[in-house]
């Protein structure tokens, strides 16, 4: 024993580096910033960086990469001054190259969110330090630059690295998978094990320690950031209490009062533009009726859900885009009346009920989504609506809500899904989930000329006129709100619970960042 | 020749669920040193039983409710077993097949008889000699062996030798030669007699197999349903049995010579509960013919004969 | 003197068992149970057989029971090849060949009352299954009929043995093997069951094959043996010549320590 | 005595002829029971490409027998096909997530059998006395608890409500990026202990401790049942009465002969035992969050990931069976009757 | 026949005088009857349906109204639990009776005909008996699908060969009995000898085995329906509503131990049966039990 414990001390002897664990729910998906758009956000955003921050609490755009930008007066070209002193990782300077690269890399490939740059005519580097894009048509430059996803910069010697033969060559992918990072954010990545857990360390060259532009920094941030995979709440709340980890992303909201009454745990609640919705099979009966879909509109029990599913920790959902985004509005609440409900179905030629069950799909593993899929399954049966709930994987799900572009009749009736931004925009929701164009996301099937040209015009006017663009989009909504195409449920607060120890943890979250937590910002008190 | 050992008026019972098995039921006999005694009986009459309580080693369920068993001024049923076991006086199995632990050698099993025993002679030794005496060629190799490895006559011959490398005063042998063609019997019987002769031990042999007792034994206990019915002189029993369960017992022996005549007498079925009294009445001529009643007869001695039965109740 | 017709007629029959010992390809050990044996039984005769443990005495009496088909050689009963005849012939031989075993208790099936034991042998034999008949045959082996309905585990070896000979008796058959029919029981016991043999033997005029290893059993019901060993006939001939005149070593080692041993007894 | 070769030949040729039994029978669930089988591989709901991927992989196109061959070659060459859910090759997975596993499952069976053994050993001494009758109903109702349910009992009050014991995890969060620990059996307790770092091994064990405890109860209760009716019919043999009878003292013949009766017959009962740990360790796993395979098969059964559920199930079957063919040579070296 | 009058009688007698068996006997009795009458006895038969919630109440501790508190949908885990017994009784006489009629019917012909039939049988038992058993059952409902009946058959394919093999090694026993050579000889006919003198004679140890399984068969299904591929929501199986409750073990652990602890209850009490039948049915340590006076 004696001689393990000399050992021991004189590895201790050495300052003790800080670490901090936050432990995340799901596994980390693909390591390749062009083209993720799943849970890997997670640790791109603080590993990579973009040209611009948005924090949507305080509407403020906020200069990263960037220093600062201007858009032409016919809105079709935007102007980028690149940060001047950034070095990548790998120690080679951040130039408009590099942004040119990166950007072209990602709209090139084409994949993940690469569709909110399909504006983009071309890429010009005007001087080293600044880029311009031309643009097809208006779009909101500024907003995308600052998207969740496709907009990390990163260095263009990704290619010698991978021993690539252009930008486009899929050795650069495998070179990113296997667990290196070209960014030039806070923290860069050391250990890639995406099943179990992420590692990262803190990168002392990064500008923004020092600028003063740049609030998004804390002095006493973790040497170390782990993300570790622990796949269930009850575990992470454990092992929170234990002080194995210092952030758990998810704990049982049920035990969310014992936690506050817990001096060493704190608890941070942050709204979110994260909605759980219900997109009605439209095209198949009896839910091609709409009368039949305005009386399931009414006769779910919002509140309840609100309460069992999310303790709480939600608000009752109105109209598809969120609360807090530009574009809401709380005209869009459906009643929860029995009685009103059961008279739609009467007019809808149903009085006895429907003869047939209908099929709930949701994304097995989520207990939100199940509570929430179970009490509209007791919920409805009280109007002679008998409803199937089956989880699903998120692909098997996807793929059966897909076929239904074929043979809706084969689809699900009730698709139950979340959708969070992609960039901050009405259109993100709107356009993904009821367009009649949208063939990925559009899984109600919902098809209506009029809706799809007030989106197509209003997108165009997002980059120029704000107030135009936000009065079209409420039309927009108006018509899904009459049409019942989708049902929205309600929009996710966040909920984090975390070790005293931690301070500035509000800062850390943004909600257009989803599930982000940005480390840079922590202080560790000791 | 003095008195070895003194069986004294015992009663055992099993215990089986919630009914009691009568056993034993009031035997007394004695030993004397040197001396060979057989017992003879019926299945289930008790013989085993007897043996085994004067071995101490009844099985739990036993009940021992009266009685005394008296070896060497020892009181054998109230004395630790260990002190008995073995030293006084031991056992040979009637079935050599499961006799002996299959995972052990058999050195090993001598080894563990003799531990207690803090000799300086060497136990593997003493074993050797013994077997030697017993007839083996080898005994050396018989000790490296597993018992599986030895034929059934060879096993008999090891048992033996377990049983009275101690040098008890006493062996009991149960069942010795049932299942055993009539060359090994006798084969049995001449090594049971140098054994005897050789380190003047007596011995219990309790057996079906009447036509050994006279080659092997001085006396024979006959027994019926837990009782002795006869006792006496082995040769004279069998020349002139006088208990009519006796009288069945020898006339029920096939003979070789000359064809038998079996007088047998047919069980009747008749309410009364035997019992309670004569346990032979049922199978009885005498009773059945009316000569005498079911009540339990009392023993009569005869020279050195003992008898129970009514029929000699009222001579002498 | 008529000769009496022979109602059995064993032809060369041997008996090999094969005992796979093998890994990956076929490796047998044979085993010679019975080798090359033959005799003839005559109608009404008891023929004893004698010999020591494993020297295949079962199995010969199972091959002659019909169980056993042997690998060479030929049993006939009545004239016809055991193994070879069908439907009402075979029928017939079943009726009337039946075989007493050793162990009693495990002769007769546990589950089954005696009752249904014996009505289903009956059936079998296309017999009438009355109470009657059932108690009637009770009657002559001796027993209550009380035990009728009562499962074996409930009886005395003895009352076992009867039962297992009721059974086979039950058919009416012409030939009755019996397997050490008495060695599992007392002396006392055996005399009695020994006694009842030789009764039905006398008044239904039936033909036995009396396997035993006790030569005092077989002079009892016999007057002609067969000594085995090892599979083989080692002598045969009339029980009194065995004894007093033995020709072959084996036997002669054997009445011999017979003699010694019963020697006391029988003077 | 050595065991012959020739029985360790066939025990071995054996295995082998069941694992290909348990390949076929793989096959067949996965074949020929389904009408679709590429739905089974590639999800009911697979888009057209993917499941003609799935029809190109398991050869659908061709006769039975040859996707038979090929199949039963793919699993003899560890080509298990890629996880749909991480997209991994599984033989990758299964070969990460099952030293964990095994961890687990060996000590809580080590722990199980040890306990058990002395447990079964004391009641058949003691027959029909309070030990005896506690042990009798421990290992009857032990053998009756939920392993999950118990898993969470023991969370609740060890780590939860006492906070005595750490819950989730094999090592501390950290041990890598602080201690610099890397696995290299993927057996924790032996990496630190190669390592020579101590503090984690402790930690290591710490972690264990509660699982391997949970995931121990079946084999103890079934070990403690077995030893002691083992015991207790050894006890009425011929030999241990005749030894009494030779003067053997008792503790001789329980600590010699009756011991050395019971072993073998537990040993052939320690592929079951281990079976029941290993399939223990499936259920705890969930609750103690200890990436192992049952952690993974759980995982791919949420996802619907047919293909790693599968091969996870051979993966154990074939293990199982390994350590029932190791059980029975050590079987036979251990009882001299069996010469085969 | 084994059920016969006076085997029941006799175990009646034994169970009399075992106490454990005797309290295993009592509570699979209230288990059996709590099984067919919950339905009709439980306070809040919606709530144990599952149809219903009620969102006042949720996560109640437990009370008088609420012997058990209720769930995080406010339903009654009492009614819950109780009516739970049923899905677990139908689990027990599903999975035993249709594992033992495929196991018992299979190899009683092929021990009774034994050789290359016989051993073809044997052979593939031994390929099923290569699993773990729950694993096995885990494969065929991951093929077949989820679901109580799915979880049945799944569970009764995977259990089958574990009756198969020890119908086949007792029936190679008893077809070697004098007493089926008797009745050979007696000319009784092949079914009438396999069905009357071999079925009955080679059942005790399947029967035995039986016993001891239900409880095991209640307890797999449960793991299964914990992991998910089992009994599906809102449907009150123990083992899914212990797999429900864990989520909230921190704030109301009456949602998951109570299940746990029925299930506990109900799988000891047919392991206290199943034992005691089984050294009801060893005479070697029923002697020395009746001796003792256990
Ligand atoms: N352990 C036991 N428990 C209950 N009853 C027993 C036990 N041992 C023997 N008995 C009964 O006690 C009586 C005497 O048995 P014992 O074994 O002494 O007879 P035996 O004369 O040796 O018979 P055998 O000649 O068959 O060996 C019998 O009725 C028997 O059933
Ligand atoms: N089914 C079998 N398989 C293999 N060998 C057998 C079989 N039946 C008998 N044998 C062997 O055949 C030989 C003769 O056996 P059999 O039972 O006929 O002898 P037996 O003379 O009746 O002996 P016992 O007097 O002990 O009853 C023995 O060596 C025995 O091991
Ligand atoms: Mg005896
Ligand atoms: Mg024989």
């Amino acid at each position: 024993g004696g001689y393990y414990y000399s050992l021991l001390n004189s590895q201790q002897s050495q300052p003790k580096k800080t670490v901090v664990v936050y432990a995340s729910i799901s596994e980390m998906t693909s390591a390749d910033p062009s083209t993720e758009f799943s849970n890997s956000i997670m640790w791109l955003a603080f590993t990579y960086e973009r040209l611009i921050y948005y924090d949507p609490i305080q509407n403020k755009l906020i200069p990263e990469l960037a220093v600062s930008w201007e858009r032409s007066q016919d809105n079709l070209t935007w102007t980028f001054h690149l940060r001047h002193g950034v070095t990548f990782h790998d120690g080679s300077p951040l130039n408009a190259d590099a942004v040119i690269f990166s950007l072209n890399r990602t709209i090139t490939l084409g994949q993940g969110a690469a569709f909110l740059w399909a504006s983009v005519k071309s890429i010009e580097k005007v001087d080293d330090y600044t880029v311009r894009l031309h643009l097809n048509y208006p779009a909101p430059i500024d907003l995308i630059a600052s998207a969740a996803y496709a907009s990390y910069i990163f260095s263009p010697k990704v290619v010698q690295y991978a021993k690539a033969s252009n930008a486009t060559d899929p050795k650069i992918s495998d070179w990113f998978n296997a667990g290196n990072d070209a960014g030039s954010g806070p923290y860069k990545l050391i250990k890639w094990d995406p099943k179990n857990e992420v590692i990262f360390e803190k990168y002392s060259a990064w500008w923004g320690w020092n600028a003063t532009d740049y609030p998004l920094k804390s002095s006493s941030a973790p040497d170390i950031f782990t993300i570790k995979i622990v796949a269930d709440a009850v575990t992470q709340e454990n092992m929170l209490l234990a002080g194995q980890i210092q952030i758990a992303q998810q704990v049982p909201l049920e035990d969310l009062n014992n936690l506050k009454n817990n001096p060493n745990i704190q608890v941070v609640t942050k709204p979110s533009f994260q909605q759980l919705i219900l997109l009605l099979n439209t095209k198949k009966a009896p839910l091609d009726n709409v009368l039949v879909r305005e009386a399931i509109a009414h006769a779910i029990p919002y509140d309840d859900i609100v309460t069992v599913a999310r303790y709480g920790y939600a608000r009752v959902a109105s109209g598809p885009v969120p609360y807090g985004m530009w574009g809401h509005s709380d005209q869009f609440r459906y009643s929860y009346n029995l009685t009103l409900a059961k008279s739609l179905l009467v007019q809808a030629g149903y009085p006895n009920g429907i003869n047939r069950k209908l099929l709930l799909t949701y994304t097995t593993g989520d207990i939100y989504e199940k509570r929430s899929a179970e009490l509209i399954q007791s919920a409805l049966a009280q109007i002679g609506i008998q409803v199937d709930v089956r989880p699903l994987s998120w692909d098997e799900q996807w793929a059966l809500a897909k076929s239904g572009w074929e043979n809706p009749n084969n689809a699900q009736d009730i698709l139950m899904f979340y959708w969070w931004p992609t960039y901050n925009s009405p259109f993100d929701f709107l356009y993904n989930m009821f367009d009649s164009q949208s063939k990925d996301f559009n899984l109600g099937y919902f098809t209506n000329e009029t809706f799809d040209n007030l989106l197509s015009t209003a997108v165009t006017l997002e980059g120029s006129d704000r107030e135009k663009a936000t009065t079209l989009y409420l039309q927009a909504q108006q018509i899904i709100y009459e049409q019942v195409a989708g049902i929205p449920l309600w929009d996710m607060t966040y909920v984090i619970a975390a070790s005293s120890s931690l301070s500035n943890l509000d800062m850390a979250i943004n909600p257009a960042y989803p599930t982000v937590i940005f480390p840079q910002a922590l202080s560790l008190k000791s | 020749m003095e008195t070895l050992l003194t069986v004294d008026d015992l009663k055992i019972s099993y215990k089986s669920g919630n009914y009691y098995i009568k056993a034993l039921d009031g035997v007394s006999f004695e030993i004397k040193e040197g001396e060979s005694l057989a017992i003879v009986g019926e299945s289930g009459s008790g013989k085993s039983t007897l043996g085994m309580a004067i071995a101490r080693l009844l099985p739990p369920n036993a009940i021992i409710e009266k009685g005394r068993i008296v070896m060497k001024d020892i009181d054998i049923l109230n004395s630790k077993p260990d002190s008995i076991r073995g030293k006084l006086i031991s056992m040979i199995p009637q079935e050599v097949g499961t006799a002996l632990s299959p995972f052990h050698k058999i050195s090993t099993v001598f080894e563990d008889v003799m531990a207690s025993e803090n000799k300086a002679t060497n136990i593997l030794n003493e074993a050797s000699k013994i077997l030697a005496f017993l007839g083996f060629k080898d005994p050396e190799r018989i000790l490296k062996s597993y018992p599986h490895e030895l034929s059934g006559g060879m096993l008999q011959r090891v048992l033996l030798a377990l049983a009275i490398i101690k040098r008890p005063y006493l062996i009991i042998a149960d069942e010795p030669t049932s299942m055993v063609d009539a060359p090994l019997r006798i084969n049995i019987v001449e090594i049971l007699n140098a054994v005897r002769k050789e380190f003047n031990i007596s011995m219990i042999i309790i057996t079906h197999d009447i036509a050994i007792t006279p080659h092997l034994c001085d006396n024979i206990v006959v027994m019926y349903a837990g009782k002795i019915m006869e006792y006496g002189k082995a040769k004279e029993i069998i020349d002139n049995p006088l208990n009519p369960y006796t009288k069945l017992l020898i006339n029920s022996i096939p003979r070789i010579k000359t064809a038998t005549r079996f007088e047998v007498i047919e069980r009747k079925n008749t309410q009364i509960q035997f019992y309670k009294g004569c346990p032979f009445a049922d199978r009885c001529e005498s009773f059945m013919k009316g000569i005498c009643d079911i009540t339990i007869p009392r023993y009569t001695s005869l020279g050195n004969r003992k008898v129970l039965c009514h029929l000699y109740n009222d001579k002498k | 003197m008529i000769k009496s017709k022979s109602l059995l007629k064993v032809q060369n029959v041997t008996i090999l068992f094969r005992k796979n010992i093998g890994v990956l390809k076929k490796e047998d050990m044979i085993i010679r149970a019975v080798d090359g044996i033959s005799f003839d039984v005559e109608e009404g005769e008891i023929l004893g057989i004698a010999g020591e443990s494993g020297s295949g005495k079962s199995t010969l009496a199972k091959s002659i029971a019909g169980l056993l088909k042997p690998t060479s050689g030929i049993i006939l009963f009545e004239g016809e090849n055991i193994y070879e005849i069908k439907g009402e012939k075979y029928r017939y031989f079943r009726k009337n060949v039946q075989m007493v075993f050793q162990n009693p208790f495990g002769s007769l099936n546990p589950s089954m009352k005696i009752r249904d034991t014996l009505k289903d042998v009956l059936k079998a034999a296309k017999k009438e299954t009355n109470e009657d008949v059932l108690r009637s045959l009770m009657e002559f082996v001796n027993l209550n009929y009380e035990i009728l309905d009562k499962y074996p585990s409930e009886l005395s070896g003895g009352q076992a043995q009867r039962v297992a000979i009721a059974r086979a008796i039950a058919t009416q058959p012409k030939l009755l093997i019996l397997d050490e029919p008495t060695s599992a029981l007392d002396v006392s016991v055996q005399a009695q069951i020994l006694t009842l043999l030789k009764k039905i033997q006398t008044e239904k005029g039936l033909t036995y094959i009396l396997i035993s290893h006790d030569i005092g059993v077989i002079r009892y019901l016999c007057k002609r043996v067969i000594v085995m060993k090892a599979g083989k006939i080692v002598e045969q001939g009339d029980i009194e010549d065995i004894i007093y005149r033995p020709k072959e070593e084996y036997t002669k080692r054997l009445v011999e320590s017979l003699l010694r041993l019963y020697g006391y007894i029988e003077n | 005595m050595p065991v012959s070769l020739r029985y360790v030949i066939k025990r071995i040729f054996y295995l082998f002829l069941v694992v290909l039994g348990v390949i076929t029978i793989v096959f067949i669930a996965t074949r020929i029971i389904p009408a679709h089988p590429e739905f089974l591989w590639a999800g009911p709901h697979a888009t057209e490409e993917q499941l003609q991927e799935a029809r190109n992989e398991l050869r659908l196109n061709d006769p039975i027998w040859v996707q038979y061959v090929y199949f039963i070659e793919n699993m003899l060459t560890f080509n298990f096909g890629i996880s749909w859910s991480s997209r991994h090759p599984i033989s990758q997975d299964i070969l990460s997530a099952l030293p964990a596993t095994l961890e687990l499952a060996i000590s809580g069976f080590i722990i199980g059998i040890l306990i058990g053994l002395f447990l079964g050993i004391r009641a058949a001494v003691k027959y029909g006395s309070i030990i005896d009758k506690f042990v009798r109903s421990l290992s009857i109702s032990g053998s009756a608890i939920p392993v999950f349910w118990l898993a969470l009992i023991f969370q609740l009050i060890l780590a939860i409500k006492l906070g005595i014991l750490p819950v989730g995890y094999r090592i501390d969060p950290n041990a890598e990026i602080l201690e610099g620990f890397q696995p290299i059996t993927g057996f924790y307790t032996i990496d630190t202990l190669i390592e020579g770092k101590f503090d984690l091994f402790l930690d290591v064990l710490k972690r264990l401790l509660m699982p391997a405890l949970v995931v121990s109860v079946y084999p103890l209760c079934l070990t403690a049942r077995m030893t002691r009716s083992l015991a207790l019919e050894t006890l009425q043999e011929d030999y241990v009465r005749n030894m009494r009878s030779w003067g053997v003292k008792d503790n001789v013949i329980i600590r010699k002969y009756v011991i050395k009766a019971v072993i073998p017959p537990l040993i052939a009962s320690l592929g079951l035992s281990f079976g029941y740990a290993l399939v223990g360790s499936f259920l705890v796993e969930v609750i103690f969050a200890w990436n192992g395979l049952g952690m993974y098969v759980v995982h791919a059964l949420a996802n619907y990931d047919f293909p790693a559920v599968i091969i996870s199930v051979m993966t154990v079957a074939i293990i199982y069976s390994s350590i029932n063919t190791v059980v029975d040579i050590l079987h036979a070296y251990l009882d001299p009757r069996i010469r085969l | 026949m084994i059920i016969s009058s006076r085997f029941i009688r006799e175990y009646y007698e034994y169970l009399k005088k075992d106490k454990l068996g005797l309290t295993g006997a009592i509570i699979v009795m209230i288990f059996i009857f709590l099984a067919v009458f919950a339905p009709y006895i439980v306070p809040y038969p919606a709530d144990a349906w599952g149809y219903a919630y009620n969102i006042e109440q949720r996560l109640q501790p437990p009370s008088l109204a609420h012997p058990f508190g209720t769930d995080v949908y406010g339903r009654d885990v009492f009614s819950r639990v109780i009516l739970g017994s049923r899905f677990s009784l139908i689990i027990a006489l599903g999975v035993v009776s249709i594992a033992l009629l495929i196991g018992v019917v299979l190899e009683l012909f092929a021990g009774y005909l034994g050789g290359r039939i016989g051993t073809f049988f044997m052979r593939i038992t031994d390929m099923f008996l290569a699993f773990p058993p729950i694993l096995l059952a885990l494969l065929f409902a991951v093929v077949i699908g989820r679901g109580l009946l799915n979880l049945i058959i799944s569970l009764s394919l995977a259990w089958w060969p574990w009756y198969a093999r020890l119908t086949y090694v007792q029936v190679t026993t008893v077809k070697n009995m004098p007493y089926i050579d008797a009745a050979k000889i007696a000319g009784i006919n092949t079914p009438t000898i396999i069905f009357k003198y071999i079925l009955p004679n080679s059942l005790t140890p399947v029967t035995v085995q039986a016993f001891l399984d239900m409880g095991a068969a209640i307890l797999e299904a449960a793991a299964l329906s914990f992991i998910g591929i089992g009994v599906q929501p809102p449907n009150p199986e123990w083992g899914l509503m212990i797999s429900e409750g864990w989520y909230l073990i921190g704030v109301a652990w009456w949602i998951s131990i109570f299940p746990g602890i029925m299930l506990f209850l109900v799988v000891m009490a047919f392991n206290f049966l199943g034992d005691s039948f089984r050294e009801f049915n060893n005479p070697k340590v029923r002697r020395l039990l009746e001796s003792r006076g256990i």
